[in-house]
């Protein structure tokens, strides 16, 4: 599965992209999240309000019970601010 | 179209290319987005712009569709810069051209609202205090928010 | 800022000056106006458009201001041709700038739309029946209506 | 008083600019509009539906009733279709 973090996000974190394979449990977007958090204190304190990161799996945004396959391209990044 | 670019843009070629031959066209409208000095009680110095390269397309792409499905359009164009830009530069245009002017103003208005909420771009800016990222305005949640009653 | 001229204008070069040097801004709104070659049933070969010499300006100034007295505007631009035009020909430019692009919109519309029913000018359409005088139309009557139940 | 006529109501009545002396009680609008159709064909058929004759006294709309002076400038035209 690749990951990519943008903006603020990034930034704590202190990754752009990575490429994981989490345990076959993880199997929708709020469980990843779950399982990043868990990684270590940058992505705790980056993923720490679930209100403030948007999700987009393959480039379209998704919901929290999206499902993951291991091919998936799944973005983490703040609200937009574009424009 | 949808452009995303780094370089900047001239209004009025990109205007005359959008337009050119198509003698059905009324009126065109255009918004144009400006780094300004101030934001807030801020001063800015300069703000760079991220985006996620290939969505940032798709979304556009996506939301230039919903806008021809919604309004009679003859064209429509996005260009969004990204990268370093100082104030008083240009971030982005839109511009929707029909038959009648208010198909163009409604089309144009719902593109930059949809953009500024669907569009992944994210803003930091460079301020007496350090680099500081944007925070998402309540404000451009609910002009988009406004498309959706419809 | 106002303009009535026989001449064509370059909508970069006009935007760009009316926002240079003004950082304070953060979004330029800007109606064109084009010369179709259909009319409702009709095919049309060209316009001339008359107007009324310094009324034309007077009226023109006059929505400026009131344009400004209802939104914080920093910057506008009218631009309204006459003479003969061919289909494909830019006939009028509104532009408005404000912080807030909010302010951009509503105020271009309501310059364009007061001006339709305001400013003192009149088409005459080449068809193929012969020159015929354009009438003036309810829609436009009733867009310039909506300002004023504010 | 310099009259000014604008558009169809120009072609029809064949004067786009004249200075015309009315008679002292022509002291309104209205009662000018109706003094100008008796000269003659062209005027009648030009003005004959008031409401699409519009009246600018000095550069400015003016109703039907507004007072009229000698030194006015009184443009007559039909609906504007600008923009």
């Amino acid at each position: 599965m690749k990951l990519l973090y943008f903006a603020w996000l990034r930034a704590r974190i202190g990754i752009a992209e990575e490429r994981i394979e989490p345990p076959a449990e993880i199997a929708t977007v709020a469980a990843l999240l779950d399982w990043l958090r868990g990684r270590g204190p940058g992505f705790a304190e980056a993923l720490k309000d679930a209100r403030v990161v948007r999700v987009a799996v393959n480039q379209e945004y998704v919901g929290w019970d999206h499902p993951l396959r291991p091919s998936d391209e799944v973005a983490l990044f703040p609200p937009v601010t574009g424009g | 179209m949808i452009r995303v670019q780094c370089e900047d843009f001239d209004i009025g070629a990109e205007l005359e290319a959008l337009t050119r031959g198509k003698t059905g066209i009324g009126g065109v409208t255009s918004f144009v987005g400006l780094v300004r000095d101030v934001a807030g009680e801020r001063r800015i110095g300069a703000m760079t712009l991220e985006h996620y390269p290939g969505m940032t397309e798709r979304q556009l792409a996506d939301i230039e569709g919903e806008a021809r499905r919604r309004w009679p359009l003859e064209a429509v164009l996005i260009i969004h810069r990204y990268g370093r830009l100082e104030p008083g530069e240009r971030i982005v245009l839109v511009a929707t051209a029909s038959a009648h002017r208010q198909a163009a103003f409604d089309a144009c208005q719902f593109l930059i609202d949809w953009l500024k909420t669907k569009a992944p771009f994210w803003k930091l800016e460079e301020t007496p205090e350090g680099p500081r990222w944007v925070d998402a305005q309540a404000s451009d949640d609910e002009a988009a928010q406004r498309w959706t009653k419809d």
